[in-house]
């Protein structure tokens, strides 16, 4: 079945409600408009005013209603919008949740699901177009996951609320209408799971969500200069799946990561450090980072662009590494 | 200082300005309306038809050297404080000579020169902000009075209470003005706050708080100039819910399907331009003044438009420009 | 579930067992003040000497399945709630067996068997937890309700507005209790905050707001049965102001020398537990009665400590469990 | 003069205020009670009510005040206290402070500096002992400064105040009794410069604020094994200084890194990544993070220790990785 990535998210909320009463949906305007992204469309209909809940403008509040009453054994899916948001409750998000398992001495699981939008190229400009992400990378305690297409966002997004931890689960905004195909009866995935989606010899590509498309035609532009690259998706943020890119390194010897962020204190800097500490001897040359500019995201078209990599600038890339 | 901020401190507020002031935000925002149907224009578009009294009752209050902020939905007081019409449509479009020169866009139309210290896009985020731009002039002993435009939703994040609280107990010459458009996106206010009247919140932190009529622009440049010249003479802050309607839908292609059934209608009926067009044909002006108003103010906008359709794009090593000294 | 829970739950509130409770409290927090000082207990201490009554009134009304939340400030809720003492002093020491297992401390006691959810740090920051609480409890009709204890100056932190705004709008059954000791860190509350009846800020949210003294436990239970019973029935959340006095200073080390002269000595006067054995003697006991009970818990406290004392560290790789399942 | 760290930033406050009367303070009880670290003791005294403010706890107000002044041409130095509490006003800091100039299309200067007090050791368990630097790497926009003496804490200091654009400025709470040298008439260090504290020949440690102590500590340790550490003071996080900590490791070939943060999205992380990519070929090894563990502070002395890195696990990276 070919579904966008709307529809595999919405039905991903759908079968978790369905299958588990203790799961509920939270956040600004996702009941009775089905959400600013139309991602919770139809549930407050199929699921009623009980299970689905519109909130006043309190972002602190709803990530506290999410993590009390997970205290309590339920299983809240909070949305917060914009994942430029999680500033205004990064309180609750890094001091609170991410450390009350630990600091209760593991008292308590905290089965919570926060869900977001992230990313660029929309000219929201730079208050609605961050990949918050990076925000998280030094905070133990919470799991992060960014899918790349609809199986993927179905199929974690069913583990993300299944987790007995806090999971940030962040959708890119740019891809909501990226089609795919799920399976009739899709199954969960696994959180902390890169996947390689082509096989390749010559480098490996490690991109996350709307760089895997790029990642992906430049490895096909690449192809016809007769090089070979290995593409994978990341799926997971953190935990980062060392083994599975690893591995791929062993064999390629060349690794290059693709992220629509600035370089400091990125997942893809972190990856560097792990992969090089790891792999050192597999490594022909040092990692390449294409990354995003080190600014704001700029408003203008030909600017934001420019701000965004893209097959252009991986093919680059991996030219300069594979030709050095 | 531009010429329109000059003539906002010095002249005398008449009819015939005020309604000059709307329609010039009125067609500027039909304008963007249009081109963003016609995908002209990028990213978000939060409008605010049938708000205009609000920007410009306040803003024709202050005086050259006070400041405002504002929300995404702020193309209304930006051009109120006195923007070029010309650079605010360079702005929404991207352009080099747009306000920010393409940086910002529409949710951050910024004019630093006419007292519009920025339009914020994250809800309530503003709010401290104004209250440092009181704090300075209470520092500097300046005088200078800064206005703060946020929404009612905004009325239940974290920010406006500390800010209010903090504006109260250091006595900063800030006037929160809350617009009451009765929705925060889709939903009525009535569902997400348990108070009917916002004004009510400035008790909690021993402000004063009123509520007027946010469509009638004498309404709130009678009120405007009360607590202006309080905050101004060391009264401290204010908070004022000025009662209005978005005639839109909140952004971009939303068709407000929420709305019950006649409120658009009824609120249309007050439309604060007609409000005062009518008051003006009961006071001796005659609909042919009306009309030649409004066209010159049309044939400004339209000008500006173009004169603004005319600038290049930044290039794209602008980007590269302003993060830091 | 603990004895003394159960024992809480179920038996009639005699002033001897109000007594013992604040006695419980008074003693494990002297004993920390003393641990303190002669180096034998690390990190912070905010102690709560005086606000006793507060704690005991509130949690003596509450029934199993009820939960509560509170601050770094936090022993005497905790263990009012029915924590064991020996594992409460061992978690300050930072023992295997603590409540914590010596992972929390001092600011973090949590106890979630009895309904203790979390001490925590952030001031204001467990004011939406404890709406998250009241949520699962309706969610499930449970009919539990939670008690969130905060201080006075934790009220004019923006999570303590969108906490109450959202328990309001909600009908949550949470009880806010803002323990106003006058004091926020060095800060007396008049010099931060624009009001002087916190509870008046219970108006904003169209929630029922209330005063009483804190240092009186009988007043506290009168007001902790109606509003706990209130909320139980789905009348929802309240705001209580009790006030009190922190006999200590903020912190460790910290004299107070910002208090006026006599302020301490008038609140000693009023100290909770003078209070009541006042009043217990008026009503019939005798002062050998009210020495053995002080003696009784007394010893129970000490065995208690020296029971922590007793137990090992943790070891140093118990550090890497409990981040994730 | 020997002068604590805690001296030395109390003398750069009043100094700064003296110099300027656009300076002003702001925080919570810095004022009537020279704040809860004592670092603003005196100043109400000598600078009055009109230059140094108490406020009520409202973090987001705060930095919300300094950015209006600064907007309005003021020079607000503005305490929060615990670096941990950088997450309640982490909206203000990231979304606002941060992207103002950029927004605007430069039309204003933004000189506010934010004083915070990070680090662990001090048995204040996992809500006030972060290294909150680290939450703002992918932050452009943001200067982030952290010194490790007296002078350094001074000098910094005043480069911050009289900065232009915005500054994180982070004091570790654990060594404010710190003692060292101060000139008579000192003078502002330069932001984005870090000190080579002592020269070697063998491998390049660079460490930050508490670490340092470790790093020279072991450097010592390591000399009578005849092994010869080169030791950096990072001081500033952002911008890294890539070319003195290059040109070490061009003469080292070994790199180590020391900091009592995780690894994720660290600035260890992001200096790895932009050492490996520019200094590639002079690594002998790849560089090795010495950091704390991937768990939140915990509270107990033994668990507490254990997390931070010190003297003992750099010497036992560094003899790992020359016995490589
Ligand atoms: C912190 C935050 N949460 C959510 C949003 C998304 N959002 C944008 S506008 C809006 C509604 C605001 O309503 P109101 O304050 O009434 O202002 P209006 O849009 O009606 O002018 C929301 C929720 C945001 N921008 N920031
Ligand atoms: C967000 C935040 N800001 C500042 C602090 C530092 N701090 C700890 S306790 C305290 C005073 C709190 O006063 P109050 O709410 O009256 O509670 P009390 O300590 O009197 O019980 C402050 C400011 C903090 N822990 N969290
Ligand atoms: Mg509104
Ligand atoms: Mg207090």
């Amino acid at each position: 079945m070919i579904v966008t990535v709307r529809e595999a998210l919405n039905r991903a909320l759908a079968d978790s409600l369905a299958q588990d009463d203790d799961v509920f949906v939270i956040g600004e305007d996702v009941a009775a408009n089905g959400g600013v992204f139309k991602i919770t469309e139809g549930l407050l209909e199929r699921f009623g005013p009980e299970r689905i809940y519109d909130t006043p403008i309190s972002e602190q509040a709803i990530i506290g209603c999410a993590i009390g009453s997970a205290l309590s054994g339920l299983r809240p899916v909070a949305e917060i919008m914009f994942a430029d948001f999680a500033a205004v409750c990064f309180d609750q998000l890094v001091n609170q949740m991410a450390k009350i398992r630990y600091m209760s001495g593991g008292q308590t699981a905290l089965p919570v699901t926060v869900r977001m939008a992230n990313g660029g190229g929309g000219a929201f400009a730079a208050q609605h177009s961050q990949t918050a992400e990076n925000w998280f990378l030094n905070i133990p305690g919470l799991k992060l996951v960014a899918p790349s297409n609809p199986a993927d966002a179905y199929g974690l997004l069913r583990a993300a609320i299944a987790d007995p931890d806090p999971v940030l689960f962040f959708e890119h905004k740019g891809m909501y209408n990226d089609k795919g195909e799920l399976a009739e009866s899709p199954e969960p995935i696994e959180i902390g799971s890169a996947a390689v989606l082509r096989p390749g010899e010559n480098a490996t590509v490690v991109a996350s969500q709307a760089m895997v498309a790029q990642a992906l035609k430049a490895a096909e532009r690449l192809a016809e200069d007769g090089i070979s690259i290995e593409v994978i998706d990341l799926r997971t943020i953190a935990p980062l799946d060392y083994a599975t890119i690893g591995a791929s390194v062993d064999r390629t010897n060349h690794l290059i990561l693709v992220q629509e962020s600035p370089v400091g204190g990125s997942w893809a800097a972190t990856l560097v450090t792990a992969i090089v500490a790891r792999n050192f001897e597999s490594l022909d040359a040092a990692p390449v980072v294409v990354a995003a500019d080190d600014t704001p995201v700029p408003f203008g078209e030909a600017m934001e662009r420019a701000w965004l990599p893209d097959a252009d600038s991986i093919v680059s890339a991996a030219e300069g590494l594979l030709r050095a | 200082m531009s010429e329109s901020s000059t003539a906002r401190a010095s002249k005398p507020s008449a009819d015939t300005d005020l309604l000059g002031a709307m329609l010039e935000i009125r067609f500027f925002e039909d304008h963007c309306h249009e081109l963003f149907s016609a995908g002209l224009l990028r990213g978000a578009t939060h409008l605010g038809q049938g708000q205009e009294a609000v920007s410009v009752g306040f803003c024709r209050a202050l005086a050259d050297g006070d400041t405002m902020t504002c929300t995404y939905r702020g193309h209304a007081a930006t051009l109120a404080m006195g923007a070029p019409i010309d650079r605010a449509f360079g702005e929404m479009l991207g352009r080099q000579g747009g306000l920010c020169d393409g940086k910002g866009g529409s949710m951050h139309l910024t004019d630093v020169a006419v007292g519009a210290l920025g339009a914020f896009g994250v809800v309530g985020a503003h709010l401290p902000i104004s209250v440092g731009a009181g704090f300075a002039a209470k520092y500097r002993g300046s005088g200078a009075v800064n206005v703060c435009f946020f929404g009612d939703g905004a009325t239940n994040i974290g920010a406006f209470h500390e800010s209010l609280n903090f504006a109260s107990i250091m006595k900063l010459p800030v006037i929160f003005v809350c617009e009451n458009n009765l929705y925060g996106e889709y939903s009525p206010i009535a569902h997400t706050t348990p108070i009917e009247r916002l004004a009510d919140r400035a008790a909690s932190y021993g402000m004063h708080g009123e509520r007027i009529d946010g469509n009638e622009v004498h309404d709130v440049l009678d009120a405007a100039r009360r607590l202006v010249a309080r905050a101004r003479e060391g009264g401290g802050p204010a908070l004022v819910e000025a009662m209005t309607y978005r005639q839109k839908g909140h952004a971009r292609s939303d068709p407000g399907a929420y709305r019950p059934a006649g409120e658009l209608e009824e609120w249309l009926e007050r439309d604060p331009i007609l409000l005062l067009e009518r008051r003006m044909l009961e006071s001796g002006s005659s609909q042919s003044e009306l009309d030649s108003i409004r066209a010159e103010v049309a044939g400004e906008v339209e000008a500006a438009l173009r004169e603004a359709q005319s600038w290049p794009e930044p290039p794209a090593d602008a980007r590269l420009q302003d993060v830091a000294a």
